[in-house]
């Protein structure tokens, strides 16, 4: 099993998510977090003041899947997420050792999804 | 004769005043966690829907037409007879229905403040049916005694200027009332921090300012009378808030923003029986006494006692309003208003005393009289949430919606 | 003869419609997607900038000076000859201006409630542009034939006592004109958006009741009887229609929103803007109660069956329940209650209920003309709509590069 | 070392974090997310228009704990959050290379906890 994070584009979420269902991938989780990144993004204004924050705003994404699942997760969030522009985001794979099902307490591989 | 100048103070101070039913949505509604914030503004907003009708409907002939010393009775049912043309009694220089729309944002509010105490844990049915009656039996008789042509208490010579007894004690009474016998809130080990500081500050600016409606209103003309209520109003409120900082410095190390606003409805409630009676140097010392005391019910004896005013309605409320009326029996001057009286520092000690009888009456009626709707509205509708709504909260489990998004 | 009690009465009105603008602004604001907040109060704030001038230059002698043609005449433009003498046509006892900076604040306020149809993917200068012609080509013509000396409307007795036609009816159409040809916000189908701030939706409904006051009692113009008359049933009518709302949804679905006393509340008050100064308590309450129903079946059920994208229902409040209003004046007027009225088709004159009807069909046909033409020339020299990539990021940060709130701090 | 990463329904937070004390379990951090979930949910309703969102808000909680702890951790978790309904949630067992008390700069076992 492996625990796949990614960090996308916020706007790019809905796609992303699109994508993955597609692939019969359902068991996501989301947050909203703060980012380091190369890319400028939008400037933003206030008061006058221009700020070009170097944190910006970007969705974490948490997919736990089952290893024949890892390749198509990758792909799906690749194919939803790219534009090809500096700051798409990065994924990052994890070995899962073990998933529990909280309602019925199944472990395992069967637990997932 | 329909004044102009007159009518125009009192339609804004209608305005004013309606205002501060939503401002203590949000002064309510800031201090809940974020899963029942809704419920709270929603209970604020339906009393004034509710509460706007059952005024019209009956509650006006209740608390106001002449009928005998208890209640008013429904001569004035739906309305009838109560026209454009001045009604001398009451007010004689504005429409009757200015002035009978003017006494609604009151009926509005009392019931509304009572939220505090139940917030977080109390059923949208239930809620619906001890508001309705409890302005019905609680709020439009005791409206009678005091202000109504006839009343027993207005008999008496109490003075209430714009209602230390009739909202502020009666409304802080039923809320100790109902806090005790809903009981605690679940999990309340950690007590929730507010979950949004800003609405506070929101709904407190919004209650002062309606507040100038509330009091300076009261005097029904623009006169000097209203402005002496309005200026006492502004410098209590700020004396209450500063001595609430200060009394925070002293004990806790640093004054909070959360005491300070807490402190100036302290004081606004307070000052709001005295405001048309007593000189501004007076309301000053008012407002220091408003936030020492009500800072001891809501700090030391709260917790002592262990009952569970959520939002400090009692500690707030009933504790300003009881002490403003017995104030305002220590500092009332002729000097100030011709048409009240003189209080204990201006040589009347027997003010004082009918003061603190209303008061106790009043007390008494409205701790018995709510227990009894309480326990009425609970065998029908059940007053409280069972404990997974309580978690999961009211916005969702009442309303079935939810105050804020998560991303977008 | 100028008169203070009046005079402070119609300023006080003027400061409280003003008012209204920002309250509008967050009541929609609290609706829109997080990402979007700003550019519906960009959109309220700059239109109280832009037509607080379009206003005192051109838009008040095109709306009320007298005349008898399809605008107002062109003598009081520039304020030219609007002075601190009253005008004994419109109001005998305040100064003319007094006048015009009241009559100002409707004409803010109505091009910001079609707002509610294009949320979430207008571009801003389009939006400006679109606003200013709207305003001068359908706004302005149309307060002068129903409230102007001289306009036909009001030449045929149609009665709007504080804008029913000329604000709500005529903002509603345009709304669903534009929200039609403007089409759907994207990815629509797949979730429908929540409001990402409950509570500023409150909040804006409590600033938009309280701004009501000075709007529908202010329109009598003096602090008289009919004043406290339009000030008691407006209540009225808010309490009714935020109450029959809740029931419609207690009944229907379950449980009873905030979010729809919230409508409801806003609902009752448009129905009975036409009405306040003509129809007494207990029709009030009948228009409240009514106005949700008819305000409820259109939000959920004909919005849904014909799939325009009506963002924040601007058509379905403000238009369904001012042509209620405009119609349930022709029912229930009665000379009692103002004798410069007329009596209604429930007080034995069914021939004002055919004139309300004649207004509304006017308007319903002329606005949504004349707002299509303005929206096409729009679209041909600007473009109306954000691309798609604006629009999934949000017009806060592609339309004004700000962002309402932070993440962390 | 493991990190434990557990989605769970909000309102069961307070009894979960009582769960963990008990088990001496008090390093946690919690953060607010949305999940996919098979479950429905409460329905929202918006102005009368029915709202079953399909990303539903959860609570992830991150514990890290030296491996004799693991078991009673994903116990208390499951003691504390399990309601037998679609939409308890699930626990994600990770391995943890490294763990830093940046106070101190200890690493491995001893920095947990």
């Amino acid at each position: 099993m492996k625990l796949v994070i990614a960090i996308i584009q916020p706007y790019k979420l809905e796609e992303v998510k699109e994508e993955l269902y597609k692939s019969e991938i359902n068991l996501i989780t989301v947050s909203e977090v703060l980012g380091h990144g190369r890319q400028m993004g939008v400037t933003e204004v206030y008061r006058g003041h221009k700020e070009t924050g170097n944190l910006l705003r970007k969705i974490r994404l948490e997919i736990a899947v089952n290893e024949n699942y890892v390749e198509p997760a990758i792909k799906a969030i690749v194919k939803g997420a790219k534009t090809g522009e500096a700051g798409d985001g990065k994924i990052f794979v994890l070995d899962l050792n073990e998933c529990v099902r909280i309602r019925t307490e199944e472990r395992g591989p069967v637990a997932i999804g | 004769m329909i004044n102009g100048a007159d009518t125009v103070f009192i339609l804004f101070s209608t305005s004013l005043v309606m205002l501060m039913t939503p401002g203590l949505a949000f002064f309510y509604g800031g201090m809940v966690r974020r899963k029942n914030i809704l419920s709270v503004l929603m209970q604020c907003f339906i009393a004034l829907c509710l509460l706007s009708l059952h005024w019209m409907f009956f509650g006006y002939s209740l608390s106001f037409a002449p009928g005998n010393v208890f209640w008013g009775g429904f001569k004035w049912a739906g309305l009838s007879g109560v026209g454009l043309e001045p009604y001398a009694a009451y007010s004689a220089t504005i429409p009757h229905q200015a002035f009978m729309i003017f006494q609604m944002m009151f009926a509005v509010i009392t019931p509304a403040l009572i939220i505090g105490a139940f917030a977080e844990r109390m059923r949208f049915s239930a809620f619906l049916a001890f508001i309705l009656l409890w302005a019905t039996f609680v709020y439009d008789p005791i409206c009678h005694w005091v202000w109504g042509e006839g009343g027993w208490l207005k008999s008496l010579g109490v003075l209430d200027f714009a209602g230390g007894i009739v909202v502020h004690t009666s409304a802080g009474i039923a809320a100790l009332v109902t806090t005790i016998f809903m009981g605690k809130r679940k999990n309340l080990e950690h007590t929730p921090s507010p979950h949004n500081l800003p609405f506070v500050v929101l709904g407190t600016a919004l209650l002062w300012f309606g507040w100038f409606g509330f009091n300076a209103g009261s005097a029904l003309a623009a006169n000097g009378l209203a402005v002496n209520a309005f200026v006492a109003t502004n410098a209590a409120a700020a004396a209450a808030g500063l001595s609430w900082a200060l009394l925070e410095w002293i004990r806790n190390g640093k004054p909070t923003v959360f005491g300070m606003v807490t402190g100036s409805i302290a004081g606004l409630a307070t000052v709001t029986p005295a405001s048309g009676f007593v000189s501004v140097m007076s309301a000053i010392i008012i407002g220091v006494s408003a936030s020492v005391l009500c800072f001891i019910a809501v700090s030391i004896t709260k917790p002592k006692f262990k009952y569970d005013d959520s939002l400090d309605a009692f500690g707030v409320h009933g504790v300003g309003g009881i002490l403003g009326t017995l104030l305002t029996g220590l500092f009332a001057s002729k000097a100030i208003n011709s048409a009240g009286a003189n209080g204990l520092f201006y040589g009347n000690y027997k003010q004082f005393f009918i003061q603190l009888f209303a008061v106790i009456v009043v007390v008494i009626y409205t701790f018995v009289v709510t227990f009894i709707i309480y326990k009425l509205v609970d065998v029908f509708f059940r007053m409280r949430v069972s404990e997974k709504d309580e978690s999961m909260g009211l916005d969702l489990t009442q309303h079935h919606e939810r105050a804020y998004t998560v991303l977008e | 003869m100028v008169n203070a009690g009046d005079t402070a009465w119609v300023l006080m009105s003027s400061a409280l419609v003003l008012l209204m603008t920002p309250a509008l602004a967050f009541f929609y604001g609290g609706m829109v997607r997080r990402k979007n907040v700003l550019s519906v109060l960009m959109q309220c704030f700059i239109i109280v900038c832009v037509l607080s001038i379009q206003w005192v230059v051109i838009g008040y002698s095109l709306s009320f000076a007298p005349s008898k043609g399809f605008w107002g005449g062109l003598q009081w433009l520039g304020l030219n000859g609007v002075g601190l003498e009253p005008y004994a046509d419109y109001a005998g006892t305040i100064p003319h201006q007094a006048f015009m900076v009241f009559q100002m604040m409707f004409a803010i306020i109505t091009p910001a409630l079609i707002i509610g149809a294009f949320a979430e993917r207008m571009k801003f200068s389009a939006f400006l542009v679109f606003t200013l012609l709207w305003a001068t080509f359908v706004y302005d013509p149309l307060c002068h034939w129903v409230w102007g000396m001289g306009g036909w409307l009001r030449n045929i007795g149609a009665l709007d006592f504080a804008g029913g036609t000329v604000v709500h009816i005529n903002a509603g159409i345009a709304a669903l004109v534009t929200a039609i040809v403007l089409g759907k916000r994207s990815n629509l189908d797949k979730n429908v958006p929540t409001p990402h701030n409950m509570p500023f939706v409150v909040l804006g409904t409590a600033l938009l009741w309280f701004g009501w006051f000075g709007f529908n009692a202010g329109s009598a113009l003096a602090a008289n009887g009919l004043a406290v008359n339009a000030f008691v049933v407006t209540n009225t009518a808010a309490a009714a229609a935020g109450l029959s709302w809740a029931l419609i949804e207690w009944l229907r679905n379950g449980k009873p929103t905030i979010f729809g006393v919230c409508s409801g509340a806003v609902a009752g008050l448009v129905a009975i803007t036409p009405a306040a100064g003509f129809v007494s308590v207990i029709p009030a309450i009948i228009i409240g109660m009514l106005v949700s129903v008819f305000c409820f079946i259109a939000v959920t059920v004909i919005k849904p069956l014909f799939g325009y994208d009506d963002s924040l229902d601007a058509f379905g409040v403000h238009c369904v329940g001012g042509i209620w209003g405009a119609l349930a004046t022709g029912l229930f007027a009665s000379r009692l209650v103002n004798s410069a009225g007329a009596d209604g088709l429930f007080f034995g004159n069914p021939k004002q209920f055919l004139v309300q009807l004649a207004a509304v069909g006017v308007t319903i046909v002329y606005t949504s003309v004349v707002t299509l033409i303005i929206y096409k020339l729009v679209d041909l020299f600007i473009g109306v709509r954000v691309d798609e990539k604006s629009e999934a990021m949000g017009l806060d940060l592609t339309q004004h590069h700000e962002r309402a709130y932070t993440v962390l701090e």
